[in-house]
């Protein structure tokens, strides 16, 4: 175990792949000379070549469609997308392309390529470089999606990604990259579709992911409830066995999340929940999520939008109490 | 260097597999968009005899002539198109959706240009292994006014990728001519602005497609970079099978380019040698369609797998 | 009252708006001289000349930006995107641009625009040409979304569409194309925001919109349950008191839809029912859509991934029986 | 036609903006990126200068210097910038998304080439009305790659439209050098392709930006279509708050640039003339910030309201 940041530990991972696999590579902007806006790949090309960590053009559609070229002729590239924001550029490529690749062919072709990117907000960025987009990409089919809430499953995952024969898209928060965390030595692969159970509770189930673990870890402190909380940490595919366990338990549920309500994660699992084991609920399912508005600038209006321990711990003493 | 024959021959069974397939969509037989390449067909027989089974392409929904050059199973392809459970993708993917890594086909498209930088990325995969193989990307005039498409000409100019963007110019995107959607007419000079080299030929003439493009290959195979191909041609059929083809277009001009049709010029030169081949691939298509009819549809269970590897 | 199929009636709202308000122009691939792929905008080029009903090249993002900006400068610009899948490639000019507009300015701006674009499977158009994805639009707020079932409603919305000062992205169904119906002759608007009760019923509300209500009303047929058919029409904003005055009468709820199940408009619906109505409840709220795999193009593999009669007459049985 | 003493205005007022907005952010009491422009202020000062009030502009994440060129509130635009309820936009928007249809700002934007297209569909609106407003949408030299943009060219180029894209090549994109993202880095060439007239100038003279752009918008007027504008500068700072802008470039091609700075030669040019303005400009900006830091955070009400109007 060492101590790193979040960012120390995708690193660590991207190194424990591109050492373990020569097909892996990588492209993005300003990740090769530069090491990477936001330090993720940090050293790489130095280490690498500027060949298999490549940077490239502000040209988001074309360098993810190159992955899904590279990855079809035998690579696995691992793209960075900026700031998943910029994700809807190259829209087309991850929905009519990337994602029904390997349908379409009829199992024939593989699609073993990995987006990272970045995302959330908090920090007054405003409205278009705050957002989480996830259930973008869960609303059409084909892309597995893991948002994780430590350095220790950010090195897990990312090399689990990578090493998935399917597109991963994979999203780091803005909040959580200085973050220190223990992080495993040498080789550390969390599978995907796997979820963590931070804490077990006997009064309510509270499934979260990203950075928003912290902040219902926060919400409980000091609350006086028994909160179990499941980091789902991969979006699809769902651990739907434990959620469905720690409903069981609990009989009542929440789900947090930063991005907007509709058509969001939350509202997706609280439906599975009440459609399954309706007979098991003893309140209705909760989300609490963004409100359904555009982020915000202003410190004071982020704050009211985006999810807080104040408004999560509302949210689970609605559940708890009715 | 293929022969007069070899031409003929690619470009018949594809004018059959037309013919078979416009009987099967008149008779409700064939389900969603039939685009016809009819008049054009010398420029994937002429391209894809250029390129080796282990070179890389991407083409769009008029791309079956493509890949049937390339070398794919007729069998296969044609009960792909008929939605067969024993088809190319097992009936999931459909005409505009046709996969075969062992041809090197990284897929026909449904979306304008969507297909570009798969085969860019492909080109870089083979740069990235210090491989020969060469990438192949077919797209129309119109699609040169699709933002991606402009992406993946700079990063192929940039890496100095192994890549042929052949573009087919038959005049029209739909029913738009050239001059209602292009600021600037002359595509070469707007490809050739990003840093590539150009290239242009007569689309409707086998021989010159063949060699233009191996020009290409062989640039590319000595990594010296991708090319950018303009093979004039014309569709002389609507742009799918729900369009005649002539409410944006004179008879005349219909004429003009029918008497250029490739298949037509070719049998001229041919002479009496042509009818058998004719014949030969007519029945051998006719004969694939009808056992295709008899496959089975794909079995339900299929349906919900194959979403991930 | 006249009879005319969706495309004409769509048509004639057309007319309609173009007459009454010079501003109101048209921009879109094939739209002007040839009238259209699927007849929408046919002869209006020849009555409203051919700068108001403007031909594209193949250039969604440019021109779904331009109709932005030429609705910030005063116009109402409506942009035809031929196929809802190929939205995707403007995606970013949806969501990052028109979408946030009106609220980044702090309401100072005006973004009046609509897209009429069209999806929707069961014809075989495979994977690319056979989404409905209006979810992706409700998850980033910002866009109304309107799903018209029949010629009269589309008539009155798409009316309604265009004189809203907001986007709104007007969704037709490629099996509603040639659907004849009785369409008021004059004026006629349809206000966004209201669903249309279709049948009272007395055992279930039944939720649906866009083609699906007609299959709905198939598998009602003869059923012998006296279901309740509500037409949202409007997906943003959504018409919340027609849904739970509907659900307090029957106690149980169906949300049928085309497109897929993950993060889709019946999640959303059925969690806000069980979280604002769950004492009212008498079984889960249930969803029935489409399988979460790409859309195959085999009939007989279609058939089992989309809604059918059948399939809708199932969930409405257990819905009701348990 | 603006004089020395007007550009040097411009530039010091925006200059003293950006010292200003650097110590609260060193102070964190500035929240979001901020990304200057120092060594570049002549194109803001110059090109705004060639517009009328009614024309539209959209601009980047570096736009800050166009919107006060163009004739903005300054209070309004430093109330935005900190986030203050009685700001531009209420504190919705920030530095990034700064919107005035008074002086016809479309919009600053945080995505790489978002507002181009604005920019091109008010010219739309402006030809199709008949109406002589152009329109400038400015960008950097990294946001030709952009799909998007290429798109803009073409349209503008078909049907003619008054806008003027008016391109800062500072020659690097974020932290990457020209030769590393483009196939050509002949930026007019690039462009001139799509049928769109180009000129470039030293963006370093406020006076050869204001007359290049006269230019483009006197075509415009006329109805002759789009212009390109290559306009040669740098920035002299970081690309953000939190970039030293050190990494990837020598110090002695900083300094060299740094020597070329617009406001040092301008300056130069007018002597003791120049000290009073600077003076009035960096007080008139301070008072400016000092007046915004006190005025009130948004109402938590606010935060629901404006999804629709
Ligand atoms: C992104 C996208 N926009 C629009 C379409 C609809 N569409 C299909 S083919 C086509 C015309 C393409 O023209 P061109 O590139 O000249 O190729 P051609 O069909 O003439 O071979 C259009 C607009 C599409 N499939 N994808
Ligand atoms: C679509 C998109 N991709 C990436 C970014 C991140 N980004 C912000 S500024 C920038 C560089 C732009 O370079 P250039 O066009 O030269 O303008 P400059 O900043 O030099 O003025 C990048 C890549 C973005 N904002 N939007
Ligand atoms: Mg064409
Ligand atoms: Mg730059």
């Amino acid at each position: 175990m060492s101590e790193m940041t979040f960012v120390q530990a995708i690193n660590a991972g991207l190194r424990q792949e591109l050492d373990r696999d020569p097909d892996v590579f990588m492209m993005g902007e300003d990740i090769a000379h530069y090491g990477g806006m936001f330090r993720v790949t940090e050293g790489l090309m130095e280490t690498y070549g500027e060949k298999r960590i490549l940077d490239t053009p502000i040209s988001e559609s074309g360098f993810v469609g190159m992955a899904l070229g590279a990855a079809l002729a035998g690579k696995r590239p691992v793209a960075e997308v900026m700031f998943i924001d910029f994700t809807l550029v190259a829209m087309d490529q991850f929905h009519n392309q990337i994602a029904k690749t390997h349908y379409m062919s009829g199992g024939r072709v593989k699609v073993p390529l990995t987006v990272i990117t970045q995302g959330g907000g908090y920090k007054g960025a405003a409205a278009q470089h705050s957002q989480m987009l996830e259930a973008l990409f869960l609303q059409v089919p084909g892309i597995k999606v893991v948002c994780p809430s430590n350095p220790a499953d950010a090195k897990g995952l990312v090399a689990a990604a990578i090493r998935d024969d399917n597109p991963v898209l994979f999203i780091e928060h803005k909040q959580l990259l200085g973050v220190k965390g223990e992080v495993p030595d040498g080789e550390h692969v969390v599978p995907l579709g796997k979820a963590n159970v931070v804490s077990l509770g006997t009064d309510i189930s509270i499934f979260s992911y990203s950075y928003c673990v912290t902040l219902v870890q926060q919400a409980l402190e000091g609350s006086g409830v028994s909160g179990e909380v499941i980091d789902l940490r991969t979006l699809n595919p769902l651990d739907w066995d434990a959620i469905s366990a720690s409903v069981k338990r609990t009989h009542r549920a929440l789900i947090v999340h930063e991005s907007h309500a509709r058509c969001g994660v939350g509202v997706d699992l609280a439906s599975q929940i009440q459609e399954r084991l309706f007979d098991e609920l003893d309140a209705p399912v909760t989300v609490c999520a963004a409100a359904d508005v555009p982020i915000p600038f202003a410190k004071s209006l982020e704050d009211i939008v985006l999810p807080t321990p104040e408004r999560i711990r509302a949210a689970i003493k609605k559940v708890v109490h009715g | 260097m293929p022969q007069a024959e070899d031409f003929y021959r690619q470009m018949v069974r594809l004018r059959a597999v037309e013919n078979e397939l416009t009987k099967l969509s008149q008779a409700g037989q064939l389900r969603g968009s039939l685009h016809l390449c009819q008049g054009q067909e010398a420029v994937p027989a002429g391209a894809c005899a250029a390129l080796r089974q282990d070179d890389y392409l991407t083409c769009t929904y008029r791309g079956h002539g493509y890949v049937l050059a390339k070398g794919l199973d007729l069998d296969l392809v044609i009960r792909e198109i008929l939605g067969k459970a024993t088809g190319l993708c097992h009936g999931k993917g459909g005409k505009m959706h046709l996969f075969d890594q062992e041809f090197g086909l990284l897929g026909t498209n449904g979306i304008v240009g969507g297909g570009v930088g798969t085969a860019v990325g492909a080109a870089l995969a083979s740069w990235l292994d210090g491989k020969d193989q060469v990438a192949m990307t077919v797209f129309g005039d119109g699609t040169i006014n699709q933002g991606h498409v402009n992406e993946c000409f700079n990063m192929a100019a940039l890496y100095k990728l192994p890549v042929i963007f052949l573009c087919e110019n038959n005049l029209y995107a739909e029913m738009t001519p050239l001059e209602r959607s292009h600021g600037n007419t002359d595509l070469c000079a707007r490809v050739a602005s990003f840093g590539i080299k150009t290239d242009k030929c007569d689309g409707n003439d086998p021989f010159l497609v063949y060699e233009t493009v191996s020009r290409a290959v062989e640039r590319a195979r000595k990594s010296e970079g991708p090319t950018f191909i303009e093979a004039l041609t014309y569709r002389t059929t609507g742009h799918y099978q729900a369009d005649a083809g002539t409410a944006y277009r004179t008879a005349e001009e219909v004429a003009i380019w029918r008497d250029k049709s490739p298949i037509a010029k070719l049998e001229k030169v041919l002479g009496k040698a042509a009818e058998p081949i004719a014949a030969e691939e007519e029945e051998r298509v006719a004969l694939a369609v009808q056992s295709a009819l008899k496959e089975p549809d794909p079995d339900l269970s299929a349906a919900l797998t194959e979403v991930f590897a």
